[in-house]
């Protein structure tokens, strides 16, 4: 009762959530009035724009989530450095590749996430999903072992994407 | 301000603009389209969130409250960049541009582009 | 009784005939002679007051800018016209009963004549100049509707229309000549103007007002060299011929020099010109009417001829010559009406007016043919008929003549000489016709008219000779007083008796009769002789005239308006380019007195990018992709200066509005060839860019020259009341929404207008789709990239958000309705792009026209509002309140105005790219050659 | 300053009409929207150029930019935005209902000469 | 420092402004070039902010947070118009 | 009624938005009944308005009641009042013929139609001459629109040039209306009128390149000289109703002009006093010669039409050229008369295509019209009219004109131009008449009568010429005040500036 209740009127809550945080965030404030209106657009907003959605999974673990996103970004200033020196570096030395990646999880969010994951880490970038959204081309910038890169990808991005959203 | 957040501040900026330049030097200096394709996403991705963390403290400590919504824009940034990529690599792949001679896995390009699964020999 | 009944009566009579058509011709005509009756009643009730020497006038305001009244006069001269045109037209009309045939349309034609009627008083009443012209042009197109009265007729409407043209021609310069008559005069009333006879002689512009009042004149008098539309005219059913052609119209060109005799005579170059032009006519008229076989066209020419007499007439020095004028205009009006008419009898009865097939007609309409030789008799100049006496006089003026200095003598001799012809084409009009063996072949057996048909030639034909025999009764006192009135003084003495003794007149009267019969029993010889002159119709020649006029303007104008856009934009920048180079040449010094800004490289990488980018647009501009994408730089940077320059709001929307525009331009692009194919030649090239640049080199030595000057504006006022005035810290939006909300609302509209434009043009637009991009590589199969389309939705919400932002600070920070409603438009865009029409059109229930429909009523509702608190439109409102856990808030009108554009925004931009969306969603054709 | 903006304003000027004058209808939008970023600058610098001004009403601002050519610019780029937007969808119009994009709706004769260029 | 810090950075995201530019005007290919544009959208932001610290405003946030997404949107839009010629379809 | 001078705009401008929305926006009966009822209010509020101006009263609007010349006015005096008249007469007429049916060619006639009469008044109404610009972009998007209703390749192919150069044109008034505010620093009319005498001589030449401008903009759309090109196309292509509302736009062309170079840039601006006038000679003769070759040319009834029009504006183009109030005096009377007469004979052209078959409105012998008489009576009054014969009102304007022609220096130029141009279209209008009624080939073989609205709508436009004349007197006194009023405006600019100016 209550949960149908929920989830009539509260159809996205985490992007409630995250709309009010941005409202405070956008405002610089924390003033009721702001609050208020905040709460009023992270609740209506959703309202509008939910049939506008496909249906997604539910992250099950936010607190995987959490670490997930802090892991990544960690990556990001890591795959960075990398970047930079390979862009100093002697273009000569440099093996760039195409790799395909095997996918286990489903769900377009879940791909979506793990595709965007590993074109912000470390020398990758996503290049192509496979039609059967079985297979990820990404191109890397610099290839030493293909099937060490294959495996970092699946333990490191795909596993805990699977657990956060339990598929 | 006191010297120490000034230097932080800068230290930030610093960083921040290095990065972007070096993204763009990137974009300009690597051989072939994919290969470019990597500086942009993430070095100017990164140098953008420097010059914004910077402008952040800063006007932390000028306005004396905090102000945190160059987030927003970082996040921004963060979430499209990749996409933005992504588009890219699938354009260049349907327009067939050419990889740099060295590339492995070329075998795969027409698998790519058909958003086939790679051929069985891979 | 008032003058002005007089014209009037026939106007209003122009209606009557149109109601009475249908209750059988007779009727029709006696209840069309009644109103023109009642008016020759009212002449003729004022005739013994004009004839004892009084002017009548009356005169009604009508348009004073103008100086335009409905103003009369009837004087002796307008007496004796206005009794011609009602006489004669009376009995034109009694005539036209029996000519027309039951097919014609006899309320028409009626009413056409009347009209024609009223134009002809109102000429000869009119006391007013501008009042004159406008009768005059009414007789052009009363005429010109008379004549081509049988319109399936080719040679009817040539006719009418060389008439027209012609008459018009001459009615134009008329127009001119009246109103610098006007000019120097200071006024149009015909009494001024005569009395300023010095006036005008002495003032600069006499030869042009006598030039351009004589071309009216001579144009509707056919006299040479104009008279060749007249005999086309003879393509008019006769009872017109008879009326118009020989007695009434012809004649108002006599009448108006006649009018302005006393204004513009007596110059040698009136004198000149007036007399040479009359003789000439007389001549050509007398000469050619001889070779006429056609009956009417013989008349025609013989119409002219008396017309070029009385023209020489009017062209002499003489008093008297002016006096044998009016008399002359009353006798040729009688005698020619007369044989038009009986012309039209024999017309009628007999199918034919050709002079080779109608021969002895005496054995079968002795009666007519008896009426005619009079009349014709009276025309030749027979003693004991009206013609013979002003003949006479004619003669007699012609021997005083010293115009032509030592050549005078030329006048008698060639006035004779028009005599011989006279006489022998008159001779050929009785004897042709009524003698001269039998008919041949005649689509009818003639025989007498009805009885009523006669009548009118009867009257006629009896004035003939009434006057001829009894002038000084029937006609003395109108004569004087018409003659008196031409010459605005004393009349000279002059004798209307038949008989003056044996003088030199008498003496070229003979020599014009034997002359006349020699010439017409030789008449063989001089046809033969005729006859080696290829025959140059007029009419021919006119149209070929007309025609290569019209083909030498479309030639013109095809080389004008050759259809090129290209042409018709370097006209135009040209043109801008002339306008503005003169003021900037007398700008001497280019910079002001304004401190600059300095520059740094930020700014100087700012201005290479933007220049780059332009350039690059330039050079790749027949690569289109390429050049759309530096396009974007453009945009791109010209925001960030704006940014750069203290004006976030514009970097907001420009921003906005370039991605918009760019969105716009590659869904255009699609259906465009992906290249520009070259086809300028690099002469070409460097035209344009020499035009380019001057304009863009004038465009920025004016910003140059503004920037670096000082600026004193009424801006210091939306500073200074923005807050306090308008709520808003945020000038620019304040501006916006409120202290030029107006132009805002208008913009939104443009805005509206265009999406609903654009909806127009989409509708039913029929689109070449390429199957492959500009390479011929088919499209990739993939609609809607999965990691798109998952981002874009996750990002919906927070672009909703930020537009929200967007919004509600527009009114104190940069921002505002505008810049938010491009967000939301942006980002629904996006959705569309993602994940495709079919996924929203499910999904978002949105009436694109309907939102604009409210935007633009909050808006307008918005601005209505301040009526209730008795404010003009768009006065704004707002105040601050205090909630308590809310806080402090602010409440403005002007946010409901902003919500109004930020729905118009929204509406126009998503009516435009999804109905463009939707449109080729579903005509996506499989796979064509086509634009590869 | 003042000369780099006033070149700019001018070379956008002269690109926008040099497109403008050409033959067929997508580089004439372009050139519109080139010579609107032009017009929008020099309409924007009639209210002379300010870098350090303020751009909202702020107690210790002094300096301000001069908000009314702001508010022209902005009307301004509105409505140069419906009119591209027109001008955009009535060149795909053209192209629909004529057959070819050019501007005349027709093809100009092409000669010899610039066949034989094309060629290649 | 922090003003010539602001100098320095400045200078350095000019040079890459051009750097972009380059790109765009070489290409070779059309990707190229649009990567070219993206990043150059983006570095703009950068120019933008610096902005904003240089004169102590906030005011220019908004302009650097429409150009992020106004510049993935296009970036997008031209991706698109790669792939599948009709961008929205 | 304090309000009355903004409702010519407002009225159109919430009828067109109410035709947007439910209940009205679905069905075309309601949208008619709407439009006709709108226009008709609207003929009798500018009337009343017309009424008030001509007892010297000037109505200052003041949008949002903020005082000129810091906020926007809307100014009834007697020109605008008398343009706005025209207009609604105008706009009245072509509705009931579009009622007839030619409103259900396309979408949005009726918004559309709203919208560019709101275009229209406001550009009459306005004081500030940027919202003059605004509302010039809203009757051009909205003649853009309209052009193109009905489809068919010549609609587009016309509009491409119409709408390319009228871009331009926009542009162009963009930069000088930069170039007027950044010399003069305010945009209201009166004020800049008031400030343009006090400007220093360095800026004399900057502001005077601006107005000049201003000329080109307002020529392209008054259609003068090297700017008239595309009327001809444009005009002959639009369908009937709106080609019969366009006759006013070349008008707001010729408005501006006046308005702006006699109040800002008149006798009173110092230095830069009638600057126009120097260019206004040569640019009205040679508009007049171009448009009576274009007149001789001309093979079809629109194109003779348009050509005539151009014609128009050629001899209102003398009158702004004479730059003296008789002159306009005598240039407002022959506006108001050619703007309702074209507009007539446009509706008449489409009338008259329709009956002749395929052969339309072209110069060839066709088929009969099945109603000869109707139409060929209103043929009759709006060629005379128009070529400037009398009894109809093309005369008096015409004579008007020449009249207020000085003898010396002008009079030379202006007398033949006019006078040939007025032949050129006699003879153009007497072939046309003939061939078109008289040179038949065949009798109609089915009647697609005129329906009753249509000929009531071409009959209430020409129907003015006649009255025009009968009426001269008081028309023209009224047209001579407005030039009067006109004319002292730059003397008593107190008058439009009650805030008291800056
Ligand atoms: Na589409
Ligand atoms: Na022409």
């Amino acid at each position: 009762m209550i949960r149908s209740w929920t989830r009539r009127w509260i159809p996205m809550p985490a992007q409630s959530l995250i709309l009010f945080a941005t409202w405070l965030l956008l405002n610089n404030t924390l003033a009721p009035g702001h609050i208020l209106l905040g709460a009023f657009l992270a609740l209506a907003i959703p309202l509008l724009v939910v049939p506008m959605q496909a249906p997604q999974p539910r992250v099950r673990s936010h607190l995987r989530a959490v670490r997930y996103t802090l892991m990544v970004l960690y990556d990001i200033l890591v795959a960075n450095f990398e970047v930079a020196m390979r862009v100093i570096g002697p273009m000569s030395k440099l093996q760039p590749a195409f790799v395909a990646v095997p996918l286990d999880i489903e769900g377009t969010l879940p791909i979506t996430i793990l595709a965007s994951t590993i074109s912000l880490t470390p020398g990758t970038v996503s290049a192509e999903v496979s039609e059967d959204r079985q297979w990820l081309y990404i191109h890397v910038l610099h290839l030493t072992d293909e099937a060490q890169l294959i495996a970092q990808i699946k333990s490191r991005y795909e596993a805990p994407l699977k657990e956060i959203f339990g598929c | 301000m006191t010297p120490v957040i000034e230097l932080i501040i800068c230290a930030f900026l610093l960083l921040g603009g290095i990065f972007v330049l070096l993204g763009s030097f990137g974009l300009l200096r690597l051989p072939d389209f994919y290969t470019r394709l990597h500086t942009p996403t993430k070095a100017t991705t990164l140098g953008l969130a420097g010059l914004l963390i910077g402008s952040m403290i800063y006007f932390f400590v000028a306005e004396q409250r905090l102000v945190v919504h160059e987030l927003l824009i970082t996040l921004f940034l963060l979430i499209t960049a990749p996409v933005s990529a992504h588009m890219l690599a699938k354009a260049a792949l349907h327009h067939k541009v050419r990889a740099l001679k060295r590339t492995q896995g070329q075998n795969l390009f027409t698998a790519a582009r058909k958003r086939q699964p790679p051929p069985a020999d891979n | 009784m008032n003058l002005i009944w007089v014209p009037l009566l026939p106007l209003l009579g122009t209606l009557v005939p149109l109601l009475t058509a249908r209750t059988g011709r007779t009727l029709c005509a006696w209840t069309t002679s009644l109103l023109p009756a009642l008016s020759l009643l009212i002449v003729l009730f004022h005739a013994p007051t004009v004839l004892s020497g009084a002017t009548l006038k009356s005169t009604l305001p009508w348009i004073p800018a103008l100086d335009l009244e409905l103003a009369f006069r009837l004087d002796g001269l307008g007496l004796l016209f206005a009794l011609l045109i009602l006489g004669i037209g009376l009995l034109v009309i009694l005539y036209a009963r029996y000519y027309l045939s039951p097919k014609d349309s006899m309320g028409r034609f009626y009413s056409y004549l009347i009209l024609f009627m009223t134009a002809m008083l109102g000429i000869v009443l009119s006391n007013n100049l501008i009042q004159l012209w406008v009768f005059w042009e009414l007789t052009s197109i009363s005429s010109f509707l008379l004549i081509s009265f049988w319109s399936d007729k080719r040679e009817a409407r040539r006719g009418a229309r060389m008439a027209l043209t012609v008459t018009g021609a001459g009615g134009m310069a008329l127009l001119a000549g009246i109103l610098l008559i006007g000019n120097v005069v200071g006024s149009y009333d015909l009494d001024r103007v005569l009395a300023s006879t010095i006036q005008i002689r002495n003032s600069g512009y006499y030869p042009a007002i006598l030039v351009l009042v004589l071309l009216g004149a001579f144009t509707k008098s056919a006299q040479f060299p104009f008279h060749f539309w007249l005999p086309h005219a003879m393509a008019a059913p006769t009872p017109v011929s008879a009326y118009l052609h020989s007695a009434t119209m012809v004649k108002a060109g006599i009448f108006l020099m006649a009018r302005f005799y006393p204004v513009l005579s007596g110059t040698d170059m009136w004198f000149l010109i007036v007399s040479l032009t009359g003789l000439v006519t007389l001549l050509t008229g007398a000469y050619f009417a001889l070779f006429k076989h056609d009956l009417k066209g013989l008349l025609a020419y013989s119409t002219i001829s008396h017309l070029g007499l009385i023209t020489l007439l009017l062209g002499m020095d003489t008093k008297l010559a002016a006096v044998a004028a009016v008399f002359h205009i009353i006798n040729h009006a009688t005698f020619k009406a007369s044989l038009f008419m009986a012309a039209g009898i024999i017309d009628h009865e007999s199918g034919s007016r050709d002079m080779r097939k109608l021969n002895g007609l005496w054995k079968y309409m002795p009666y007519t043919a008896t009426l005619a030789m009079v009349a014709a008799s009276a025309m030749a100049g027979v003693p004991l008929l009206n013609g013979f006496l002003s003949k006479e006089m004619f003669f007699s003026e012609t021997l005083h003549q010293s115009t032509l200095g030592a050549l005078s003598w030329l006048v008698p001799v060639l006035a004779t000489c028009g005599g011989v012809f006279s006489v022998a084409y008159s001779l050929r009009f009785i004897h042709d016709v009524f003698f001269n063996g039998e008919p041949i072949d005649l689509p009818r057996t003639p025989h007498e008219p009805p009885r009523y048909m006669k009548l009118p030639v009867e009257i006629l034909v009896a004035l003939c000779l009434l006057v001829g025999m009894l002038p000084g009764y029937v006609i003395g006192d109108l004569l004087n007083s018409a003659s008196s009135a031409v010459l605005q003084g004393l009349v000279p003495e002059y004798s209307l008796a038949i008989w003056h003794g044996f003088n030199l007149p008498l003496a070229m009267s003979t020599i014009a009769f034997v002359g006349g019969l020699v010439i017409y029993y030789n008449r063989k010889v001089l046809f033969q002789f005729q006859a080696q002159f290829p025959e140059a119709d007029a009419k021919e020649i006119f149209e070929k005239l007309i025609q290569m006029l019209m083909a030498g303007c479309r030639w013109v104008n095809d080389r004008l308006e050759n259809g090129s856009l290209q042409r018709y934009l370097m006209l135009m920048l040209l043109f801008t380019f002339a306008l503005v180079v003169t003021p900037m040449m007398a700008l001497s010094q280019l910079v002001g007195e304004r401190p600059q800004l300095p520059i740094s490289g930020v700014e100087i990488t700012g201005a290479a990018l933007l220049i780059l980018g332009a350039l690059a647009t330039v050079i790749w501009h027949r690569k289109r992709m390429i050049a759309l994408i530096t396009l974007s730089i453009v945009g791109l940077i010209v925001s960030v200066t704006f940014a750069r320059f203290s004006a976030p709001d514009l970097a907001l929307t420009q921003l906005s509005v370039e991605v918009v525009t760019v969105i716009l331009l590659m869904l255009a692009l699609f259906f465009l060839p992906q290249r520009t194919p070259k086809e300028s030649s690099p002469h070409q090239m460097m035209r344009d860019l020499a035009i380019s640049a001057l304009i863009g080199g004038v465009v920025g030595t004016l910003c140059y020259a503004l920037m670096t000057r000082p600026l004193h504006s009424i801006s210091d006022f939306f500073l200074a009341n923005s807050k306090t005035g308008g709520g808003g810290t945020n000038v620019v939006n304040v501006i916006l929404v409120d202290f030029r909300g107006f132009d805002t609302l208008g913009e939104i509209t443009v805005l509206g207008i265009a999406a609903l434009g654009i909806f127009k043009l989409i509708n039913r637009m029929r689109l070449f789709m390429p199957a492959g991009d500009e390479r011929g590589r088919p499209w990739s199969n993939d609609r809607y990239p999965v990691i798109l389309a998952t981002v874009s939705q996750l990002l919906l919400p927070l672009a909703l958000l930020v537009s929200v932002y967007i919004f509600l600070r527009g009114h104190n920070m940069p921002g505002g309705g505008f810049i938010a409603g491009l967000i939301t438009a942006v980002a629904i865009i996006q959705q569309y792009v993602a994940n495709g029409v079919d996924f929203i059109k499910e999904r978002l229930k949105l009436n694109y026209q309907w939102l604009i429909g409210s935007g633009l009523l909050i808006a307008t509702l918005t601005g209505l509002g301040s009526w209730a608190f008795g404010r003009p439109f768009l006065t704004s409102w707002f105040d601050h309140f205090h909630l308590p856990l809310v806080g402090d808030f602010e409440l403005a009108s002007a946010m409901l105005f902003d919500l109004g554009v930020y729905l118009t925004v929204i509406g126009a931009t998503l009516l435009i790219l999804a109905n463009l969306g939707k449109l080729t969603t579903t005509e996506r054709p499989v796979l064509t050659k086509e634009e590869l | 300053m003042e000369m780099a903006y006033a070149l700019c304003v001018g070379i956008l000027t002269t690109s926008g009409i040099f497109l403008t004058l050409r033959g067929r209808t997508f580089p004439v939008v372009v050139g519109l929207t080139l010579l609107s970023y032009a017009v929008n600058l020099f309409l924007f610098a009639s209210g002379r150029l300010g870098i350090d001004d303020a751009a909202v009403l702020q107690a210790e601002a002094t300096n301000y930019t001069d908000p009314l050519p702001q508010a022209l610019v902005l009307t301004a780029i509105v409505i140069g935005f419906a009119m591209t937007a027109f001008a955009v969808i009535l060149a795909m119009r053209a192209r629909a209902d004529l057959g070819n994009d050019h501007v005349d709706g027709r093809l100009p004769t092409i000669t010899e000469e610039s066949t034989a260029k094309e060629k290649p | 420092m922090l003003s010539t810090t602001i100098v320095i950075v400045s200078a350095l995201i000019c040079i890459s402004l051009i750097m972009n530019l380059i790109r765009l005007l070489r290409g070779p290919d059309l990707p190229d070039r649009i990567l070219a544009l993206d990043t150059l959208y983006i570095n703009s932001i950068g120019l933008i902010l610096l902005f904003g610290l240089y004169k102590g405003s906030a005011l220019y946030f908004e302009s650097a947070l429409l150009i992020a997404m106004l510049g993935f949107v296009s970036t997008a839009a031209l991706c698109k118009y790669l792939l599948r010629g009709d961008i929205i379809e | 009624m304090e309000h009355l001078a903004i409702l010519p705009i407002l009225i159109p401008l919430l009828c067109g938005v109410l035709m947007l929305l439910p209940p009205i926006s679905g069905q075309l009966s309601r949208q008619r009944s709407l439009s006709l009822a709108a226009l008709g209010v609207l003929v009798l509020i500018t009337l009343r308005l017309l009424l008030q101006a001509g007892s010297d009263e000037i109505e200052v609007y003041v949008l949002g009641d903020w005082q000129p010349p810091y906020g926007i006015v809307l100014v009834a005096d007697r020109l605008s009042t008398l343009m706005l008249l025209l207009s609604s007469v105008l706009g009245f007429a072509s509705m009931l013929y579009a009622c007839a049916g030619d409103d259900r060619q396309g979408a949005y006639f009726h918004p559309l139609f709203m919208f560019q009469l709101m275009g229209i008044n406001g550009a009459f109404l306005t004081g500030d001459i940027f919202n003059l610009f605004v509302f010039f972009e809203v009757l051009l998007i909205a003649s853009y629109a309209l052009l193109i209703h009905g489809g068919g390749k010549q609609k587009t192919r016309a509009s491409v040039h119409y709408v390319v150069l009228n871009l331009v044109g926009s542009s162009i008034f963009l930069f000088a209306l930069g170039i007027l505010y950044g010399t003069l620093g305010t945009l209201n009319i009166a004020d800049l009128a008031q400030k343009v005498s006090q400007l220093a001589p360095s800026e004399q030449a900057i502001a005077s390149a601006g107005a000049l401008m201003l000329l080109v903009v307002f020529g392209l759309k008054s259609a003068i000289l090297p700017l008239q090109f595309w009327l001809p196309r444009t005009y002959s292509a639009a369908s009937a109703p709106v080609a019969a509302l366009f006759a006013i736009l070349t008008k707001v062309g010729i408005y501006s002009i006046l308005r702006v170079f006699t109040v800002i840039f008149g006798d009173d601006a110092g230095a830069l006093a009638q600057i126009a006038t120097p260019w206004l000679w040569p640019l009205a003769i040679l508009t007049l010669i171009a448009a009576t070759i274009g007149v001789l040319a001309a093979s079809s009834l629109r194109q003779l039409i348009a050509q005539l029009v151009v014609l128009s504006v050629g001899t209102l183009l003398v009158g702004l050229a004479m730059a003296r109030s008789e002159a306009t005096g005598a240039l407002l009377y022959y506006l108001v008369h050619s703007t309702l007469v074209c507009a007539g004979l446009f509706l008449l052209a489409d009338m008259i295509s329709q009956q002749r078959g395929k052969a339309e409105d072209r110069f060839v012998a066709a088929r009969r019209m099945c109603q000869p008489v109707a139409i060929g009576i209103a043929f009759f009054i709006g060629a005379l009219a128009i070529v400037g014969l009398p009894p109809f009102s093309g005369f008096v304007g015409k004579a008007l004109l020449l009249k207020s022609t000085l003898l010396e220096g002008e009079a030379a130029w202006v007398y033949p131009a006019i006078l040939f141009g007025g032949l050129a279209a006699l003879i153009a209008m007497s072939r046309a008449g003939t061939t078109l009624f008289w040179h038949t080939s065949r009798e109609p073989d089915s009647c697609d009568r005129v329906s009753r609205l249509q000929l009531a709508a071409v009959f209430l436009l020409l129907l003015t010429s006649p009255l025009l004349v009968i009426f001269g007197g008081p028309v023209s006194d009224f047209t001579y005040d407005t030039a009067e009023q006109l004319h002292g405006m730059s003397r008593s600019l107190h008058l439009l500036l009650p805030g008291g100016g800056s």
